[in-house]
């Protein structure tokens, strides 16, 4: 494709658009495909010709608008209404009101206006707005003219300068500024170089990669070409978990669209730069999200991880230089390169700036897909945004990060989120999970539950992740069925500083996060537990034994 | 001074701790100036006593009478000791651990299909738990005297340290297993 | 034409080895592809037994225990036939919370089945997975491919009964 | 040749407070052990490539918060190392006491009794007893062998069998098999010894276990043990991973 061809083709389709009174958009992603979406989007194009207003108004298959409690969701333009919970014949009447006659349908309305108030969309710019299948609708909103802009006017050290200077940090967990880990790639000898797109989020509780690779995945394409110019790669690597079938499906057509257009492929752009992307299916292993796993992964072999030293940035892939980001990561790039280093720097907070995508789950009352500002508060997030536990209950804990993440009680709601304020307070950013607690869970069971999750998705490599997270899981277990003495805390908090101190990988130094927090905020519970026999929310002692009240 | 109260204990193992106790030999000798036996397999005494000061426990928890006599021996005694590797950590006697069967199957193995004569298992006698315990399962225990069996000249080191009222650190003097 | 060691290893020369080896040939039988191979070999058999573990090894000049460590280490690979019909139930946190346990527990009592497991008659394998993506609408199960979102006991047993009914008929 | 030794540059550090040279490059262990300084260690096969996975090895380094597994940690410049603290022996202990409690590990029966290195490692270390269950697995024995057998029930997952039949035999007939705790040594396609059909038999394996899982029939397994390989395979391979 030549430069031009982009600029005409953007203009095009942007008029197209114009020349469309409405516009709805249905989500068709993972969240709404379950719950009948498919039927929705065909009832729409139905009612639209059955009105005869297809000439005014378009039906298009987005992905995820973020609202996954209501699905299937449909965001009508302009004005943004969202209707919630959309039958095929409730999507008839839909366009018969509101588009024929010019009357939104207000008793199908989300008239939750809170759940957005505090979101800024970044990495979700496109989310729910364009066809992810159509490469055209990405491009009328200004896509792949990041791309552009890098190949013919930046140099590979200005493109990373530029990253560098917006202070993006990786949004896999560990938080690694962006622009160093390019650097370091770039400045590695060997070649060819490899670029890998981290999408095995295997973090159960945790969606924001996937319906971003649904909802946007052109955006996570260019992310990594430009990313491969940048530190001098030719070919990409999409690791995706096959658990995802639509966002594989979406990839895979993004990537055919991208190569036909030649936006992928030789000579981008009529410049010397050439790159190629091919996807790689994960099999079900939490622990191949890890930077080394992956590796081992996409080499064919068990996503067992190795010790760092050497990074991949000095031998990765095959031994090669390779560089390896999130997804989320890869889609900030565009936007930077577009908007400039200053403008996403003067988001979020200092030293952590830019947005984060959490899926928001739970005991809450709005769950679902948000992205915010890095350093609003917990508080924000779990009242406003998820405007709270349900009716009754009482607020218990949030977890954040995955299943490695620490749980925080009522008294830190007002932490910031930024890594280093989650870090010290014993939670992790990992890769954007918030799971929110109230009285109907025992912190006890809980922490046992996330325990076993690691031991069984442990590689098995290392002692104190392999055994030693399967002994922490024995003595929680006996916790919950009346085992165990005030001594066994102790024992917990030691084999937990082993486990986290001496295993290989992040998988295993993470592991004990839940059992140490819960142990730091909700020690009480423990002891009750051991003492007393008896677990507050009835969810103990089920099978003899115990006075657990039901 | 008044002599420290010994007791020694036999659960479930071979003895073969107990021999090797009484392999001090003339070093039993000297090591009966200072303690008084209050109770032991090698001595008539039928219940165990109170205010034990050091209770040497060979053999690993098989049964309900022995799980209650360790409960029993732990709250009449400051300083338990678990002698060799059975009481340290089950060995040959929790080795039927592996075998996933009830103690029925274990008994019909034992006293059934391995018996040449008398072929049947035993029924007055207490009834096994379902898994064989080391002591720390069940108890406090306060020091650890590995081997199987511990070397007599271990036991008397360990023996006549604690009776000069140091713990000995054992890294390296004995032999794991 | 499929490779000759297929016979040799056991394997109907039909159109899915065809299409496993076209698979094979697109990989330029390349090692690093073995997991791609194993996605094809299992979309297409339903399962990976011994022959094709064998013939994918001999393909891709792998040693046969590397295949096998592979496959057995990728909790997705399956090396037994599940069964005629699937429920799966997500485990994943958000599911969890909200009573995930409870509608495997149900299954596993009704239809005599463990997790990870297939009924004697092999009509029935439950399977618990980590995390759907459907966090919103948790407690999901999945029964034959159909997604039910805020699970019940009583709606899932319900399914299942009725796809077993048919069956009989 | 000579490029290779022109390549390699000294350098200097200090290991427990005594100043060393190293080759740039090399392990902190190997350096360690080129100059007479114990570090205890369990997976590591000089010879073969290092795994990194038991954790006895682990040393710390001035300036980082972290432990370091010194078996597959190269040295640098200046590195300050302390190879024996009381941290490091809490870990240690601790990493010979799951691996205790693995598996049922009953010396009394073991073959491997008086010439085991998980057995040393506990002696040393004084792990006179264990905080945590055991677990009283009942994996079958495999003799179907002839010359060797295979007690997974004893096997601590050191992966030296696997690195020395890849490596060094050039025939990977081992490899592990499932993951995590569930993870099991296996032979071709999880096949019994006896019928896997790319085993050499050349006894590789049963030589450099540490414990008692692989070992030859009917001989003393002090005698059929080897912590070292010969020196023309060790000397031959830390030429080949110099570059």
């Amino acid at each position: 494709m030549k430069p031009d061809e982009l600029r005409s083709l953007a203009q095009k389709e942007a008029e197209a658009r114009k020349s469309y009174r409405y516009r709805i958009n249905v989500c068709c992603s993972s969240g709404c495909m379950p719950f009948g979406a498919l039927k929705v989007l065909s009832a729409f194009k139905d009612a639209v010709k059955e009105f005869g207003v297809e000439g005014e108004c378009y039906v298009a298959r987005t992905g995820c608008i973020g609202t996954c409690s209501i699905a299937p969701a449909v965001l009508i333009e302009p004005g943004d209404y969202l209707y919630q919970n959309v039958t095929p014949d409730r999507a008839k009447e839909i366009v018969k009101e509101h588009i024929v006659n010019g009357r939104p349908v207000k008793s199908m309305l989300y008239g939750n206006e809170a759940y957005f108030k505090k979101q800024l969309r970044i990495v979700l710019r496109n989310a729910g707005k364009i066809d992810p299948l159509r490469i055209e609708d990405y491009i009328a909103v200004g896509g792949y003219y990041a791309l552009l802009k890098a190949l013919t006017r930046m140099t590979p050290e200005g493109v990373i300068e530029e990253v560098a200077l917006s202070g993006l940090k990786g949004r896999g967990g560990a938080g690694f500024l962006t622009g160093l880990k390019w650097r370091y790639v770039a400045r590695a000898t060997g070649s060819p170089k490899y670029v890998i797109a981290n999408l095995d989020e295997g973090d159960p509780g945790v969606f924001a990669n996937r319906t971003l690779a649904e909802a946007d995945p052109h955006a996570i394409i260019e992310g990594m070409a430009i990313a491969a110019y940048a530190v001098g790669a030719s070919k990409g690597y999409i690791y995706v978990r096959s658990e995802y079938p639509l966002a594989v499906e979406t990839l895979k057509k993004a990537i055919e669209a991208a190569r036909s257009m030649g936006l992928l492929g030789e000579k981008i752009f009529e410049t010397a730069f050439s790159f190629d992307i091919e996807l790689r299916l994960g099999a079900g292993a939490f622990v191949a999200g890890e930077e080394t796993a992956i590796l081992a992964s996409i080499e064919g072999r068990r996503a067992m991880p190795r010790p760092r030293p050497p990074y991949p940035a000095q031998s990765g892939l095959w031994g090669k230089p390779t560089l390896i980001n999130n997804v989320e990561t890869l889609a900030n790039i565009p936007v930077i390169l577009l908007k400039g280093s200053e403008w996403f720097a003067s988001i979020g907070a200092k030293n952590c700036t830019g947005t984060k995508c959490f899926s928001l789950t739970g005991k809450v009352n709005n769950p679902g897909l948000i992205e915010v500002p890095m350093g609003i508060t917990l508080r924000e997030v779990v009242f406003e945004i998820g405007g709270g536990v349900p009716p009754g209950r009482r607020f218990k804990a949030v977890q954040v990060g995955g299943p490695s993440g620490g749980f925080l009680p009522e008294q830190l709601l007002d932490l910031p989120i930024d890594y280093e304020s989650l870090t010290k307070a014993g939670a992790i950013m990992g890769s954007g999970g918030i799971v929110v607690l109230d009285d109907t869970s025992c912190m006890v069971d809980t922490a046992k539950f996330f325990t076993e999750f690691c031991v069984d998705e442990s590689c098995g490599k290392c002692v104190p992740c392999r055994v030693g997270l399967y002994k922490l899981y024995k003595i929680l277990d006996g916790f919950t069925r009346g085992e165990g003495s005030l001594e066994d805390l102790q024992k917990v908090e030691e084999l937990c500083e082993f486990i986290k101190e001496a295993s290989l990988c992040g998988l295993g130094q993470t592991a004990p996060n839940p059992t140490l927090t819960t142990l730091r905020y909700f020690r009480d519970e423990y002891v009750a537990h051991i003492l007393e026999k008896k677990c507050s929310a009835g969810k103990c002692f089920k099978n003899g034994g115990g006075v657990g009240g039901e | 001074m008044a002599k420290v109260r010994l007791a020694t204990v036999w659960l479930s193992g071979c003895s073969g701790c107990h021999m090797s106790f009484l392999d001090q030999d003339e070093k039993l000798l000297e090591l009966a100036g200072k303690i008084e036996l209050v109770y032991s397999p090698i001595a008539d005494i039928k219940d165990f006593p109170e205010n034990v000061d050091i209770t040497l426990v060979e053999g690993a928890v098989g049964n309900e009478e022995q799980l209650e006599l360790l409960k029993k021996i732990r709250k009449n005694t400051k300083m338990l000791i678990a002698l060799g590797d059975c009481a340290v950590n089950g060995n040959v006697t929790a080795l039927r651990n592996s075998l996933n069967n009830s103690v029925e199957e274990v008994l019909e193995r034992a006293y059934v299909e391995n018996a040449t004569i008398k072929q049947n298992a035993p029924t007055n006698v207490p009834r096994l738990l379902k898994r064989v315990l080391a002591l720390n399962e069940v108890v406090k225990v306060d020091f650890y005297i590995p081997g199987c069996p511990p070397p007599a000249n271990l036991i008397n080191y360990v023996l006549n340290e604690l009776l000069e009222g140091r713990v000995p650190p054992l890294e390296g003097r004995f032999k794991y297993g | 034409m499929p490779d000759a060691g297929a016979q040799q290893a056991g394997l109907k020369a039909d159109r899915r080895l065809m299409l496993l080896e076209a698979a094979i040939r697109k990989y330029q039988y390349r090692k690093d592809a073995l997991l791609e191979v194993l996605h094809t070999a299992q979309e297409l058999y339903g399962y990976l037994d011994r022959d094709l573990l064998i013939h994918i090894s001999k393909l891709l000049r792998l040693p046969p225990s590397h295949v096998y460590g592979v496959a057995t280490f990728y909790n997705l690979f399956k090396l037994k036939k599940p069964g005629t019909h699937v429920v799966t139930v997500c485990m994943g946190t958000a599911c969890y919370v909200k009573g995930a346990e409870d509608l495997v527990l149900a299954v596993e009592r009704e239809f005599n089945v463990k997790r990870g497991g297939t009924t004697a008659d092999g009509k029935l394998s439950l399977f618990v997975t980590r995390c759907i993506g459907a966090c919103a609408m948790a407690p999901n199960a999945i029964v034959d491919g159909e997604t039910i979102g805020k699970a019940t006991p009583e709606v899932v047993l319900k399914k299942i009964r009725a796809i077993m009914e048919a069956e009989k008929d | 040749m000579a490029e290779v030794w022109e390549a390699s540059k000294m350098i200097e550090l200090t290991i427990d407070g005594k100043k060393v040279t190293a080759k740039e490059g090399d392990t902190i262990l190997k350096v360690a052990r080129e100059n007479n300084i114990y570090i205890p260690a369990l997976c590591y096969l000089e010879g073969v490539s290092s795994f990194g996975g038991c954790r006895v090895c682990l040393v710390e380094i001035k300036g980082s918060p972290r432990v370091f597994a010194s078996c597959v940690t190269p040295v640098a410049e200046g590195m300050e190392i302390i190879t024996n603290s009381e941290r490091l022996k809490r870990y240690r202990k601790w990493a010979v006491e799951l691996l205790l409690s693995e598996r049922p590990h009953v010396c009394s029966v073991c073959v491997a009794n008086g010439s085991c290195e998980l057995q040393q490692l506990a002696t040393d270390l004084g792990v006179d007893h264990l905080r945590v269950e055991r677990e009283w697995t009942n994996y079958e024995l495999d003799l179907t062998h002839e010359r060797f057998a295979y007690d997974p029930n004893r096997c601590i997952l050191c992966t030296r069998c696997i690195r020395i039949c890849d490596e060094i035999e050039g025939v990977h007939t081992i490899d592990l098999m499932l993951r995590g705790k569930n993870s099991k040594v296996i032979f071709d396609l999880n096949d019994k010894w006896g019928f896997a059909e790319s085993c050499t038999s050349c006894g590789k394996c049963s030589a450099v276990c540490p414990v008692g899982a692989l070992y030859v029939k009917g001989k003393p397994h002090s005698e059929s043990k080897r912590k070292e390989l010969a020196s023309f395979v060790t000397s031959r391979r830390s030429e080949k991973t110099i570059g």
